[in-house]
């Protein structure tokens, strides 16, 4: 059991480098993973084959009222008891593994299957359905030895492994799957020991994230998710964040231009300098977040049903580029990677420490600055 | 007159060849240990009288003066020590408990020594204080789960709902623990005062009232409300920015306070509201505080006196049972809970108390933030640690452990000139801070003590920034609680256990 | 002008002052020395005034209207063109005495080994005067 | 240009002009003088007579003082006469000087009594350097032994001090019942006098020279008590009077000295007058008289020389005081020395030699007498000027170490605050 071995009881957090691409259409058009798995290869640099993955949303139309659970087996026995786990709590419509083609590199692979479910949630229970299918995920992750929940949105889903990206990208098929927001991620590990759910993007419930970075304040982040209800299972620093949009956007209801500054706030001094009445929702936020503050060189993507977003850390650490052309939104750890796929853009920018970019299926503007009166 | 066996604690080493008779040593040691004698044109010294408080060496210009350790050897023992002997002679002598004054020296272990901080290297960049922006600014004060925002819907605006309860601001999370004007001189509480306005944190009264001339410091005053209820009054508790209940001190857990009459000025008196030269007895408990119900009316009492307008603490110290008091203090409605651990001073306390009773700051910082989140209530009450304090890597190392701020009390005395000489419940202190003798507090200058004292929160401030900065860190917030950045070596498993930290050599 | 000035409620009454204006006027400048091997020893150009608690380090304060400028019969008392302190020029002095007579702060001392007056010359140019220096409370500031 | 004139070239006529200058007026400063000296201190002729100082000293303010003040000097030319109307003044040597601003420092004059043979060789006064110069003279031409002094007064005792330096035999006859009575106390007195009397000077109390005999130069006097005493110079030193005889016509109102208000300006407008020659007002009597000290000439001088430009300084008086040593007894006294009546209250101590005393009157010091230890005397001094109540510190006044300390908090920080003119 690699994972067991990786994790053990212990926390094990394995820092790394990454290469992170986000590409999105304003429209909703969907297309196929082929370029940005070309884009990925693009920054070939930032990987080291030792893990690589995709999030596509919009890729299961048919099942878009569902929840599309992948799932990554070491074993039948682990398959097996999350089945059993998996019809207990859900009513599964269907259950198929996931298509892969072996590629020239990938020889081998862990169990890959994805359900398409509904909750059975008891009426007495008064959890919403999201929190519902937290907890489900929760449980899988702890509880069952050899299993993980790669993905749990609806019509969305994550496709992640050992490999450089673009050889996931060929091994998972995506230039089958057609989606309007793809985000990418090739990973450079700093230790040997690889294991196909460590892969980025990271996902619970609809959020994905990719991530290039070592959070500083894991352990504070973590011991708040934590007391929050949210077990890090994984040890990465990814899982962290996604857990963290979750708490923020789903259940505090917290715009996402307000998430991202309570994970990348602004200076004292530059909450001092604001207006009044921004001055003290800044200070609030900082004040009641502040376990929440992530701290340390990042540059995160994440995505969402409607839409997809793009930070770096305060003081920008690492590398993050934004570009539109007339449909799309491009995010990615480097300029070359976009002009890779779309050579001709309308606009080329590099968004400062802590500012967010955010995508909106529908909206014309993505950098939000001065939403506040 | 009977023979004493007590033997002094110091030798005054007087260099002949450099002494010119001066007699700075003469009119500066209160404890009368030299002696100028006019016949002969000479000072000579007495050593029985030394406190080893080397204010005299200090001062002497001519380097004529060095303060040893007397030199008294008996047969190796290593359980009768000289130290040992000498309170049992002395209290043969007097029949009578030994008093002392600041924290416990003993040798228990001192866990910040065993403690070490992380770095960043190649994976993750370390940030450079003097080019980046650093933040150690910290709010001390119950904190809602969240922030609720109301957005406006025809403009993209979002306005914040959620008010906040108080909070108090510290520019560093270091703050000036509990020290009384009483068991310190004015001069003392005004540096103190003037030091925490303008580092941008606070000191507190201690259970001495509040000075009128010290009223224009409230805004970086924590009043104190003791069991003695000293000086306190509606513009009392009103002056000061945040309420502190002392249930217990470090440095006697159990223990009730007593400044003796003597030191019960004309100015004390008025501050305390006691007639003048009465004992000021603090009793052990609280008299209406027999429960943790009593408590919460107590907190509420003191909400309701100041509008619900200043966090209200309780100090409590660090004693076995301290994680599950100090759930029950979130719950009584504190704002803050301040430990004082092991190490904690005093003015004054029975040796055998102070050096007996009650745990390490470092475990009981651990085992509180635990048990808060393990009960889901950290963000409800600020923990701030006292006891023992001696530098910034203490400072950050208890941080990490989970305390939002520190108390520093001897560190700061130091810092105005103490040697820690431990008499400081005799009055006499020479360095001008243990003492309402107006000959001995003039010796503290309030401007140069509270120079001295914001340099050495600047320095300790400079240094977390170096720190954090190693660590990948630029707010304190992200290392608060944060156990990841800390290893133990030299520790037992259980120890390791309790205080929530890897072993040196463990990765994350 | 730069000037002394007293701050009494620090004065610790521990005489450094004294001590170091002693030395400082001394022909080594050493303390030792002056103090040990040194004959006679110069007068301290300062008076420490102690009472009970109190006490105070009090040196000529070069005063604006001196009256012992307008009392001097020799000259030897003169103000300094550039420093604009009262300085006492010892070849001029006869020792009248007649500056002590209307020094109201009893600064002006009788040398009574070279029949002339002493009092504070500000330690002749020093960056700081002794006095100021060696004050380990700050109850002296020289600005 | 304006000008401004001076009469005399003592230390008030010398303080009015460092002030002029030292405001930066370039005004014409005409100076006339019965000097035939550039400005020298007077008090030093007892030092240069003792040989203890060169004579060069007693030109305190350097020799080229009348160039660097800019001022036009006539030396041994004193005026004679000042016609206020047309604003001139007439010299010894006929001259006219015409002024827009005249200050008066003529200073004073010694006295000497209407005795038989006061015009013989060896009758001296001691007043001036040429008088210095001449006793030294005589005594070294004449080889004169026995000097009779006449007067224990200040200036006795300064001629006194100085002879003793000769190896004479010094006799001093003084009119009173002690030596220095205006100055000091019996008490002070007699410590004196037995120093004296301990360096062989004959001190003669309660009586006076009434005949001086001798061919061309003295060879003996006869008292009033008709004591014979054979001697070969005299020397008068019963004391100065202000010289104001050239103003006698000229409408300048005198009575023993000029009158002058605290801006030292006479009665007539533009004529100041300040120093020996003027009446000023004691602080402790709140009555005129002419207080001939130097400090007081100084303190008159500055303020005229201010007003002369126009400006608003007032001289609100001052008191008798002197600092005299005697055979290395220093003494200082000030105000009321031997006060009369039931108004005050005396504080003294006696040690040896050392002796203290203070004198109040409703609770202010209005005197004090030190002999010996006169260190910070000078406090005293302050506290007559300050009108000080020192009720709540009397029983200190005596004490070794008391000072400033024992002072009014308030009142101490004030003191220090005006000095530096704060």
């Amino acid at each position: 059991m690699e994972r067991e071995k990786q994790v053990a009881d212990k926390d094990y957090r394995v820092p790394s480098a990454c290469g992170i691409f986000g590409m999105m259409s304003r429209s909703g058009r969907r297309f196929d993973g082929s370029l940005i798995i070309k884009a990925m290869a693009n920054m070939r640099e930032r990987s080291n084959g030792l893990g690589g993955g995709f999030a596509a949303y919009g890729i299961y139309p048919q099942y878009s009222s569902l929840y599309a659970f992948h799932l990554i087996y070491d074993n039948d026995v682990a398959k097996n008891e999350t089945e059993k786990i998996l019809s207990l709590y859900c009513q599964v419509e269907k259950s198929e593994p996931i298509p892969f083609r072996y590629t020239k590199r990938i020889t081998s692979a862990p169990l890959l299957w994805r359900y398409f479910l509904s909750p059975k949630k008891n009426a007495d229970d008064d959890r919403t359905e999201e929190d519902f299918i937290v907890d489900l995920v929760m449980l899988i992750n702890r509880k069952i030895p050899g299993a993980f929940v790669a993905s749990s949105g609806k019509n969305m889903g994550i496709f992640k492994g050992v490999g450089y990206p673009e050889e996931i990208g060929e091994f998972f098929r995506l230039d089958e799957y057609e989606g309007y927001i793809w985000i990418g991620h090739g990973r450079f590990p700093t230790n040997s020991v690889a294991w196909w759910g460590g892969a980025h993007p990271f996902g619970l419930l609809d959020w994905s994230v990719v991530h290039n970075g070592e959070i500083s304040s894991y352990g504070i982040n973590r011991r708040y998710l934590s007391a929050n209800g949210y077990e890090c299972t994984l040890f990465t620093d990814t899982e962290v964040i996604a857990y963290l949009v979750d708490l923020l956007v789903r259940r505090h209801q917290l715009p996402f231009e307000l998430m991202a500054k309570v994970l990348c706030p602004p200076l004292w001094e530059e909450i001092e300098r604001m207006p009044q009445e921004e001055a003290e929702l800044h200070q609030n936020l900082r004040i009641v977040y502040s376990e929440a503050l992530v701290n340390g060189p990042f540059a995160i993507i994440v995505g969402f049903k409607d839409g997809m977003l793009g930070l770096t850390d305060r003081i920008k650490l690492r590398p993050l580029v934004a570009a539109e052309d007339e449909d799309m939104l491009y995010i990615s750890s480097e300029e070359g990677a976009i002009r890779e796929i779309q050579p001709s853009l309308k606009r080329v920018w590099m968004p400062t420490a802590g500012e967010p970019v955010i995508g909106k299926i529908g909206a014309t503007s993505y950098a939000t600055e001065h939403y506040i009166s | 007159m009977p023979l004493s066996t007590i033997f002094p604690e110091f030798k005054i080493i007087r260099d002949k060849e450099k002494c010119i008779a001066c007699q700075v040593c003469v009119r500066q040691c209160a404890f009368e240990a030299h002696i100028y004698d006019p016949e002969k044109d000479e000072v000579y010294s007495d050593d029985s009288k030394c406190v080893g408080c080397h204010r005299c060496e200090a001062l002497c210009p001519t380097d004529a003066l060095n303060i040893i350790k007397y030199p008294f050897d008996i047969k190796d023992n290593k359980n009768w020590t000289p130290g040992i002997l000498n309170d049992i002679y002395r209290q043969a002598e007097s029949g009578a408990i030994i008093l002392t004054g600041m924290g416990c020296d003993k040798d228990y272990p001192i866990y910040w020594d065993r403690i070490l901080l992380n770095a960043s290297q190649v994976t993750n960049p370390s940030i450079d204080p003097l080019r980046e922006p650093m933040e150690l600014r910290t709010f001390i004060g119950r904190k809602p789960r969240y922030v609720e925002v109301e957005r406006s819907q025809e403009r993209d605006t979002v306005k914040v709902k959620t008010q906040l309860p108080p909070q108090l601001r510290l520019e560093t999370p270091i703050m000036f623990s509990a020290m009384s004007y009483g068991s310190i001189s004015f001069n003392a509480c005004q540096a103190l005062a003037r030091a925490a306005e303008e580092i941008g944190t606070y000191y507190n009264t201690g259970e001495g009232g509040l000075h009128p001339d010290l009223y224009k410091f409230g805004a970086n005053t924590i009043v104190q409300v003791a069991s003695g209820r000293f000086g306190v009054h509606p513009d009392y508790l009103n002056a000061g920015a945040a309420i502190e209940i002392k249930i217990g001190q470090g440095a006697k857990p159990g223990i009730g306070g007593h400044l003796p009459g003597e030191k019960v000025t004309e100015e004390i008196s008025r501050t305390r509201m006691i007639p003048t030269g009465t004992d000021a007895l603090s009793p052990a408990p609280h008299h209406d505080i027999y429960s943790i119900e009593d408590l919460r009316q107590l907190i509420y009492a003191l909400k309701e006196a100041t509008e619900y307008k200043k966090p209200v603490g309780v100090k409590i110290a660090a004693v076995h049972n301290v994680a599950a008091i100090a759930t029950g203090i979130a719950r009584a409605g504190a704002d803050f809970i301040t430990i004082d651990g092991l190490r904690g001073g005093t003015g004054a306390a029975p040796q055998v108390i102070r050096d007996n009773v009650g745990i390490p700051i470092e475990l009981a910082i651990a085992v509180v933030d635990s048990r808060l989140r393990e009960e889901g209530i950290r963000e409800e009450v600020s923990l701030i640690a006292a006891g023992g304090f001696r530098k910034s890597s203490d400072v950050i190392k208890a941080i990490a452990l989970g305390a939002d701020a520190v108390y520093i009390g001897t560190a700061a005395l130091a810092a105005m000139g103490c040697h820690v000489c431990q008499k400081c419940y005799t009055g006499k202190c020479n360095w001008g801070i243990a003492t309402q003798d107006p000959y001995l507090s003039k010796r503290l200058n309030p401007n140069i003590a509270a120079r001295r004292l914001v340099n050495l929160i600047n320095a300790w401030s400079k240094e977390l920034k170096e720190m954090l900065g190693g660590m990948g860190i630029n707010a304190i917030e992200s290392l608060r609680g944060n156990r990841e950045h800390l290893r133990g070596v030299g520790l037992e498993e259980w120890e390791l256990r309790l205080l929530g930290i890897k072993p040196a050599g463990e990765g994350w | 002008m730069k000037r002394i000035y007293i701050h009494e409620e620090y004065c610790i009454g521990c005489r450094l002052c004294e001590i170091h204006c002693i030395a400082q006027h001394s022909r080594s400048k050493k303390l030792i020395k002056a103090f040990k091997e040194e004959f006679p020893r110069p007068l301290p150009r300062l008076v420490v005034e102690e009472s009970g608690y109190i006490s105070f380090a009090l040196q000529c304060r070069h005063c604006e209207d001196a009256p012992c400028l307008s009392a001097c019969l020799t000259g030897a008392m003169y103000r300094d063109e550039k420093t604009k302190a009262v300085l006492h020029d010892k070849d001029k002095c006869v020792g009248c005495w007649m500056c002590i007579m209307v020094c109201p702060f009893g600064v002006i001392k009788r040398d009574e080994n070279n029949k002339i007056v002493s009092k504070c010359d500000l330690c002749n140019g020093e960056e700081v005067p002794a006095c100021v220096a060696n004050c380990p409370n700050e109850a002296l500031e020289y600005r | 240009m304006e000008r401004f004139l001076i009469i005399g070239s003592g230390p008030a006529a010398i303080s009015a002009i460092e002030t002029i200058r030292g405001k930066g007026s370039k005004v014409e400063i005409t100076l006339l003088s019965e000097e035939p000296y550039i400005p020298y201190s007077r008090p030093l002729i007892s030092y240069l007579l003792a040989g203890k100082i060169e004579e060069e000293r007693l030109f305190y303010k350097g020799r080229d003082f009348y160039e660097r003040y800019g001022v036009k000097a006539f030396l041994e030319e004193p005026a004679v006469e000042v016609n206020i109307r047309e604003g001139i003044v007439y010299s010894t040597k006929g001259r006219k000087f015409t002024y827009d601003k005249l200050l008066i420092a003529a200073g004073g004059k010694p006295i000497i009594p209407a005795v038989e043979g006061k015009e013989l060789k060896g009758v001296f006064t001691f007043t001036t350097l040429n008088d210095a110069k001449n006793i030294a003279k005589y005594l070294e031409v004449e080889k004169a032994e026995r000097v009779l002094i006449v007067g224990g007064g200040l200036i006795g005792l300064k001629a006194t001090e100085a002879l003793l330096e000769w190896n004479l035999n010094i006799t001093l006859v003084e009119l009173a019942d002690r030596i220095l009575s205006l100055t000091l106390d019996k008490k002070a007195s007699n410590i004196l006098q037995w120093r004296l009397e301990k360096e062989s000077v004959k001190v003669i109390t309660s009586n006076t020279v009434q005949e001086i005999r001798g061919q061309k130069k003295v060879e003996e006097v006869s008292l009033r008590s008709g004591e014979i005493l054979p001697c070969d110079m005299l020397i008068f030193a019963i004391g100065v009077a202000p010289s104001v005889s050239f103003l006698r016509e000229s409408g300048v109102e005198i009575n023993r000295g000029i009158i002058v208000n605290e801006k030292m300006e006479t009665n007539i407008p533009n004529i100041y007058a300040a120093g020996d020659v003027v009446e000023i007002k004691n602080i402790i009597s709140g009555k005129n008289q002419p207080i001939a000290i130097w400090p007081n000439a100084t303190e008159g001088g500055k303020v005229a020389g201010a007003n002369m430009l126009g400006e608003d300084k007032f001289y609100p008086g001052t008191f008798p005081m002197n600092s005299v040593e005697v055979c290395g007894i220093p003494t200082i006294s000030m105000g009321l020395t031997e006060p009369e009546g039931n108004d005050y209250e005396v504080f003294s101590k006696e040690e040896g030699i050392n002796y203290r005393k203070v004198i109040l009157r409703d609770n202010r010091v209005v005197g004090a007498v030190f002999v010996g230890n006169i260190e910070r005397a000078g406090i005293f001094c302050g506290l007559i000027k300050d009108h000080l109540d020192v009720s709540p510190f009397k029983s200190r006044l005596l004490d070794d170490d008391f000072g400033l300390i024992y002072l009014p908090r308030e009142y101490r920080k004030r003191k220090i605050e005006e000095a530096i003119g704060l």
